[in-house]
């Protein structure tokens, strides 16, 4: 409605929420809110992130998606702001339960990572029979989803009888990404078969590295629409990529948080999946990408917002 | 036996010395250290990561801190992708332009210092805000992938066998520094300034003068150091340089660089970014269990230290003071 | 016996003005230059922004600040040695981890807990400020490789979980409010700040810790036992960001490892900022505890404040540098003009 | 008014915040002549040479070189027009070589072209040859002592061949016999037609040396630029201090049957000394002589616990003991020390003055939980403050801004307000006026008096001559025995100088002698 005024706020700047922006203004026009704003803490940090949803409290905000810099961590801000009568939901990652975030709409991380190294593992045994063993690149240890990563791609590793040699974490900054993964590749190339990597910037500097070496004896999965993992991809350098939908998780968000707004209620029933964090779990949507679909994967993901957007009220919503 | 003595009496022994020990060590534990391709990418992480050192040793040098080094470096960094990617400009333009930035942005710090008379440390990190979200304003954290081939081709083709091209611009700016720091009366006053600003102000040194210099070279280098990193990465990161601030510190010091001023190395730091770059690479090589890596890279700093300070109580008690 | 003495002190009759001269060099101070910029910023602010004086947001910039002066406090004791301590943040973290693990792990009393969780902090103070004083290696390196150690230790013992099955009382004291819109973190702080006041003024290990800092050699001479009072000093450090981190804990309503960052790092430019605006030497000897309190509101309140005039979402940072760069330009101002006044 | 004055200063006002350094004083030079510049410890001299050099701006006057009035805004404009200086600090560039700082002016022309480091060297060891100096031109600065800095800055200022030298207290570091040297260029300078300025707290220096002078007093003239002849010591001291010189000289007393305070018996230390004996009693003054380099300092070192005694006993009140280090010597045995380098051990020169003047005593005036005001610190040192005539506007001003004999002056009183049992004294008058001079003699005695066991460490012969009860002579590390005083300069001097010309190696018989003689 029009008295909605919906901040939509990430865990800091980062390419991955760039298409929150248009989804938001998308959102506001689409359904008529006051405005569906897309507002960015200064820097990666917890606190910089609360400071900044106090302040848009202040500011007459009423309406919170929110990518928790910490999923325990910024619980608390969340169950402040609900608690001046603001509904809270999360997007793209969850908050730990117990929270007062309506539900989250966001990427199953576990799940991301698990199909992304199935995925590896299948294009590995194409190539042919015998022992594979792949390396893991992540982001940061005090990034709670990373361990739900290196879980998922164990565990996916484990089940095809493949060996997990390396996990490497900590390099979420682009040069100790490219540091790190080229010191690695140097000594080791020939120790394994694939990569996985389950982070940003790890992926980039793993799909450029590969292409420096030359050479497609070891296969890779990355994560995320980076351009320049897409072009690997394209280049036959890269098997595939595993895409979230940010777009998606910014306008669903608006809307379903302009519903409750409305006086729209979370249905008891509603069928949510669970993930590591949350019981109250809505899939936004992940997409496997490989040369085949690497120029339509924006049509891929504008088809499962539609999709998730058409049932969304009959399904988890109680509108009288 | 005097030019023993000399020798290890000189600022780069023992960071030399921690140096071979720690090759010797991970060498002997994991042979394919000294490989060809592991050369290179300790060459590369050296182009890059030596920048950064020296941005950061020339403010040392005259007794201040530079902790804008990496928001400078993540500016010129964009301003040089967007340049290609945006106005299209050829890469030598471009990368001008980068420099320029940097440049500008360096003795912006030194001029702010010297007119507010305030320490370099509260405008730096000021500018450090100030740089950096114009960054962030221009790119909304999106990076710049224009970056053409011949500018990737730059930051991965060799010279011959391991050495790559990266390090030719690093390895010309290093000897400059050292020819300026040692030879040139522009040099001999920033480290005058460092070593005493009253003294040198006495004997006639211009303090804003040298001051700004100083912070120029320093912005300079940043941007080269930024530049680089994006014919390396092949593409623009907006997160270019976050990282800098810690590294640009501890190579220097580790190469006993004095904080208060006065006393740099660039042998020393350059060593110093060889012993941080050994120990990432081993830490690397030796499949640490990821949630140890930190208490080991620690610990390892720490060794790295001591035993410089050892070997210089040690030698030097041994030796005599002559 | 003061009046006699005083007339043999100074001979000259144009240096008798004590009581002018004691005000004159308070409005030069640094003190009270940043309570000048903090009322005509807030002045500002509230002009030009609604809600700057709402109570929430009062209420909010006071626990924001509390937690950022603690930081820079901790900071301040070690610079006081001529020293920095960039282990504060992996400190801190690694406390209130220990405080967690002691109520959720150990299942013991909050009181104790957090008892414990200080004496952590403490202990890995005295770690740094012993290292330092043995190896003779400066507090930056040792503290770099310790920052490293320190968080890397808590995350591989966490295994990067967080605690978050805390009593009441933790999330009460990071929601509660005195008067509608004091935090009582705040109150914390200041009550805290007054006691290093009062440490660095009225006691002989303050003064000595700042003998020490200015002038080791000379501090030594003196009969003022250097090495212990460095460590004492980076005990204290310890002691604050472990302070700093429970009440960030308090904040959040749980112990998690991102607290501060990677590696505590969050917490550097906050721990340098509130110190060194506060007239804080970096080269040791000389610290103001009030300058640190208001060097760190001060600084919360800029951020505060423009978030909510809303400058252009990415561009918040470069405002900030600005208004910065201001602020010190403007006392730097205050103070030449007094100077020129008050000597003509 | 004097037509051939090359340099002048007129109406110079200088203030400080709450301090007024110069009120309005003038100051004329000729070519061609040595003038001296004297005045009590803060009268103005080193600031009217700042003044002169560009380093302060005057907040009133004028300066006039060769009849034109000229405005330095910087020490660069005043070397330009010919003005070399020697400060009364010592401002080299750390780490950099002797002969760098001796040429660094000379650097300034172009900034890009590489410096001729062998040109450089060749040059300066010119200038040391002539100072009789005997130290590599590369060698580093910091490797130097005082003196030898000293002298380095002197012959930097030399090698600019100035129009008009001025020289802030050269010879306060310096032997006689490097003294010598240069006074010797520094009249063949005047010869030359250089335009001196000398000042010094020696006032038979000052006789030997100068031609001119002018006489500072609280910031104001006492008297400007006149010739010199015809004035004598008296007439000066007049001058500087409003009435004549005062102060007791040596008297006769007798300690020997008070107990023994300090005790050193063949000692020997990691620093090189061996052989040491050494023993003074409860209210005895005894005089530690010997050449620059002699291994006193170092001695008390030794006994202050900072450095092992490797051999040999050291008694406090008759006990062997084993200081661990310097606070147990201070707090527990009640020694202390009142060191030469002022600056680097002696004061904590950005603090205060009171917070100096109390760091030895705070242990003891605190209460319990260590606290501590700053009305009791003063209350227990300002006698000692008013005493020794401190000059400060405040008790707060930093101690970095008082001129250079004021900061003796604390460094000396922090001790006296500790009330220790032995104190050790290492060159205590070095840039002391002549009255504070008398007055710390005065005290020093007085300590003693009131039963103070005293160590004075001076290279100062009439000074360890006008106080010693007994005088200890050390060369090489090793005592050379005692000698009773008797307070006649030239049979004294002659014992002393014997006693360390002494080459046999007396070492252990003459430390056990020694102790011998006084129990
Ligand atoms: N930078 C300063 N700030 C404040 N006061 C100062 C400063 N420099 C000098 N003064 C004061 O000016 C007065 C003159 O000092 P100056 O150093 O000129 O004395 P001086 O005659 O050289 O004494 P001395 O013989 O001890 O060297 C002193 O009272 C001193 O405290
Ligand atoms: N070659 C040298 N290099 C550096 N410093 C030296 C050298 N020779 C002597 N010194 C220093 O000069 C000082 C003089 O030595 P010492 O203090 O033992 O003699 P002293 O009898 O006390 O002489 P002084 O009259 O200088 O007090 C010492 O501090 C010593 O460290
Ligand atoms: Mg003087
Ligand atoms: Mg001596």
């Amino acid at each position: 409605a029009d008295d909605s005024r919906i901040a939509l706020v990430p865990g800091g700047p980062h390419p991955y929420f760039g298409a929150w922006a248009q989804a938001g203004e998308d959102a506001a026009r689409d359904f008529g809110l006051a405005g569906a704003d897309y507002r960015v803490p200064q820097k990666w940090e917890l606190s910089q992130q609360n400071q900044l949803l106090e302040s848009l409290l202040s500011q007459g905000y009423n309406a919170f998606l929110i990518f928790p810099g910490d999923p325990v961590g910024s619980v608390s801000t969340a169950e402040e702001l609900s608690g001046f009568g603001a509904p809270v939901m999360a997007g793209g990652g969850c908050f730990k339960d117990p929270s007062p975030a309506a539900l989250c709409l966001g990427t199953d991380t576990g799940a991301s990572a698990y199909e992304g190294t199935r995925k590896l593992i299948e294009a590995m045994k194409a190539k042919g029979d015998g022992p594979k063993r792949i390396a893991h690149f992540t982001g940061f240890l005090s990034d709670p989803n990373t361990q739900l990563r290196i879980d998922a791609v164990n565990r996916a590793a484990e089940e095809e009888g493949v060996e997990v040699v390396q996990t490497i974490a900590d390099i979420d900054a682009p040069e100790a990404a490219e540091e790190k993964i080229n010191a690695y590749l140097a000594a080791h190339s020939g120790d394994i078969d694939g990569i996985v990597t389950t982070a940003w910037v790890p992926a980039v500097a793993a799909a450029e590295a590969l292409r420096q070496m030359g050479g497609d004896r070891i296969d890779m999965v990355g994560i995320d629409h980076d351009e320049a993992v897409l072009k690997a991809i394209k280049d036959g350098i890269v098997d595939g990529t595993m895409i979230q939908n940010p777009y998606g998780q910014a306008y669903i968000g608006a809307y379903v948080l302009d519903r409750l707004r409305s006086g729209c209620t979370i249905k008891a029933d509603a069928p949510f999946k669970s993930n590591a964090l949350t019981d109250r779990f809505v899939d936004s949507g992940t997409a496997y990408v490989d040369a085949s679909n690497a120029d339509s994967y924006i049509e891929t993901m504008r088809g499962e917002t539609k999709a998730i957007m058409d049932g969304f009220e009959a399904t988890y919503l109680d509108c009288q | 036996m005097p030019s023993l003595t000399r020798f290890v009496r000189t600022d780069w022994f023992g960071p030399l010395l921690a140096c071979i020990v720690a090759i010797a060590i991970i060498q002997s534990v994991s042979p394919t250290f000294l490989s060809l391709a592991n050369i290179q990418v300790l060459l590369l992480a050296l182009a890059v990561n030596a920048l950064i050192a020296f941005s950061q040793m020339i403010i040392i040098a005259i007794g201040q801190m530079n902790l804008s080094v990496g928001a400078i470096g993540g500016l010129a960094a964009i301003a040089f992708a967007g340049a290609m990617e945006v106005w299209g400009l050829p890469a030598p333009l471009a990368a001008l332009f980068g420099l320029i930035i940097g440049l500008a942005c360096g003795a912006l710090n030194g001029l702010l210092v010297r007119i507010s008379g305030m320490s370099a440390f509260v405008i730096t990190l000021a500018t450090l805000s100030i740089y950096k979200g114009v960054n962030l304003g221009i790119t909304e954290a999106q990076a710049f992938y224009g970056v053409p081939q011949a500018v990737k081709a730059f930051g991965s083709a060799v010279i011959a066998g391991p050495v790559p091209w990266l390090v030719a611009p690093t390895a010309l700016v290093a000897v400059w520094l050292w020819f300026m720091l040692r030879r040139q009366p522009v040099g001999r006053f920033i480290l005058a300034v460092g070593g005493n600003e009253h003294a040198a102000e006495l004997s006639g040194v211009s303090i804003a003068r040298t001051v700004v210099t100083a912070h120029a070279i320093s912005g300079l280098l940043a941007a080269l150091a930024g530049i680089l990193l994006v014919a390396r990465l092949g593409v623009g990161q907006p997160s270019i340089g976050d990282d800098w601030l810690i590294l640009s510190f501890a190579a220097p010091v580790i190469g006993g660089a004095v904080l208060s001023g006065g006393s740099v190395s660039v042998a020393a730091t350059l060593l110093g970014v060889v012993i941080v770059a050994i120990i990432t690479q081993a830490l690397v090589l030796f499949s640490i269990d990821p949630y140890l890596t930190q208490v080991i890279l620690g610990g390892l700093i720490l060794a790295a230290v001591s035993f410089n300070r050892l070997r210089e109580s040690r030698f030097i008690g041994r030796f005599g003071r002559a | 016996m003061t009046d006699s003495a005083s007339s043999a002190m100074d001979t000259r009759p144009a240096s008798r003005l004590s009581s002018r001269s004691s005000l004159r060099l308070f409005l030069l101070s640094n003190e009270f230059g940043l309570l000048v910029l903090i009322i005509v910023f807030a002045a500002l602010f509230h002009g030009l922004a609604n809600g700057f004086l709402s109570p929430f947001n009062l209420f909010a910039l006071g626990r924001n600040a509390a937690v950022n002066i603690l930081i820079g406090l901790s900071m301040m004791t070690v610079l006081a040695t001529g020293g920095l301590n960039l282990a504060i943040g992996a400190m801190g973290v690694a406390a209130a981890m220990a405080c967690g693990w002691l109520i959720e792990g150990a299942g013991l009393a909050w009181p104790l807990a957090v008892l414990g969780g200080l004496a952590l902090g403490a202990g890995l103070g005295v770690t740094n400020g012993w290292m330092v004083v043995k190896t003779g290696l400066h507090s930056f390196i040792i503290t770099l490789a310790t920052m490293s150690i320190f968080f890397g230790a808590m995350i591989f013992l966490s295994q990067g979980e967080s605690y978050r099955a805390l009593p009441a009382v933790f999330s009460d004291l990071g929601r509660a409010r005195v008067f509608t819109f004091v935090s009582p973190m705040f109150l914390i702080a200041v009550g805290t700040a007054l006691v290093l006041s009062v440490l660095y003024r009225y006691t002989v290990q303050g003064r000595e810790m700042l003998a020490a800092g200015a002038r080791p050699e000379a501090a030594e001479m003196s009969g003022v036992r250097v090495e212990r009072t460095v460590i004492a000093c980076h005990m204290l450090s310890g002691l604050l960001a472990a302070l700093a981190a429970l009440l960030l804990t308090a904040r959040n309503g749980a112990a998690i490892p991102s607290m501060a960052g990677q590696l505590g790092q969050d917490w550097l430019l906050p721990a340098f900022l509130g110190p060194v605006l506060g007239g804080t030497l970096l080269q040791g000897g000389k610290v103001s505890v009030l300058g640190t309190c208001l060097g760190a509101f001060l600084v919360t309140m800029l951020t505060s404040g423009l978030l909510l005039m809303q400058v252009g979402a990415f561009w918040v940072q470069s405002f900030l540098g600005i208004l910065l760069l201001l602020a010190v330009m403007i006392d730097k101002g205050r103070r030449s003009y007094l100077r020129r006044r008050n000597l003509a | 008014m004097n037509g051939e004055a090359i340099f002048e200063a007129r109406d110079i006002v200088k203030t400080f915040p709450g301090v007024k350094a110069l009120g309005g004083v003038g100051l004329s030079l000729m070519p061609g002549s040595i003038h001296a510049l004297l005045g009590e410890n803060g009268a103005g001299k080193s600031t009217l040479i700042k003044v002169v050099t560009g380093v302060h701006r005057p907040t009133s006057g004028e300066l006039r070189l060769d009849g034109r009035s000229v405005d330095f805004g910087n020490p660069r404009d005043a070397i330009a027009a010919g003005i070399g200086v020697v400060h009364q600090e010592r401002n080299l560039i750390p780490r950099f070589s002797v002969a760098e700082n001796i040429h660094f002016e000379s650097f300034g022309a172009n900034r890009f072209k590489p410096i001729d480091y062998r040109r450089l060297n060749e040059s300066a060891a010119e200038w040391l040859r002539m100072l009789d100096l005997d130290i590599d031109p590369a060698m580093s600065v910091t490797e130097l002592s005082t003196a030898r800095m000293q002298l380095v800055e002197i012959a930097k200022a030399l090698s600019q061949k100035s129009r008009v030298l001025l020289l802030d207290e050269p010879t306060a570091s310096l032997t006689s016999g490097e003294t010598d040297t240069l006074f010797e260029i520094l009249r063949r300078l005047r010869d030359n037609g250089t335009s001196l300025v000398f000042v010094s707290h020696k006032l038979e220096e000052v006789e030997a040396l100068c031609d001119r002078v002018t006489v500072l007093r609280d910031g104001q003239n006492a008297c400007e630029s006149q010739s010199a002849e015809g004035l004598t010591r008296k007439d000066y001291v007049r001058l500087m201090i409003g009435r004549a010189e005062s102060g007791s000289g040596w008297r006769k007393r007798d300690t020997r049957a008070a107990p023994q305070v300090l005790g050193l018996d063949d000692v020997a230390s990691g620093l090189g000394h061996s052989g040491v004996g050494l023993s003074v009693r409860a209210g005895e003054i005894v005089g530690l002589y010997g050449l620059v380099g002699a291994g006193r300092t170092e001695l008390a070192r030794v006994i202050l616990g900072q450095e092992p005694v490797t051999q040999g006993t050291v008694r406090i009140d008759g006990e062997a003991v084993r200081v661990a280090d310097v606070s147990e010597a201070i707090h527990r045995y009640r020694l202390g020390y009142v060191s030469e380098d002022r600056k680097g051990e002696g004061l904590i020169l950005q603090h205060s003055v009171l917070a100096n003047a109390g760091v030895p005593i705070w242990r003891k005036l605190a209460g319990r939980f260590g606290f501590l005001s700053d009305a009791t610190v003063r209350a227990a040192v300002l006698p000692y403050l008013t005493r020794l005539e401190v000059k400060t506007p405040s008790l707060d001003q930093t101690t970095a801004n008082l001129s250079g004999g004021n900061q003796q002056k604390i460094s000396v009183a922090k001790w006296l307000a500790a009330g220790v049992r032995l104190l050790i004294v290492d060159e205590p008058t070095v840039g002391i006026d002549i009255k504070t001079k008398a007055y710390l003699h005065d005290l020093l005695r007085e300590l003693a008096d009131g039963g103070t066991a005293i160590l004075l460490i001076s290279s100062d012969m009439p000074e360890i001559v006008a106080l010693a009860d007994r005088i200890v002579v050390m060369d090489a590390f090793r005592t050379k025995g005692s000698i009773e005083n008797d307070g006649d300069y030239t049979t004294m001097s002659e014992k002393i100088m014997t006693r360390i010309q002494d080459r046999t190696p007396s070492g252990t018989s003459s430390g056990i002698g020694e102790t011998a003689r006084c129990a």
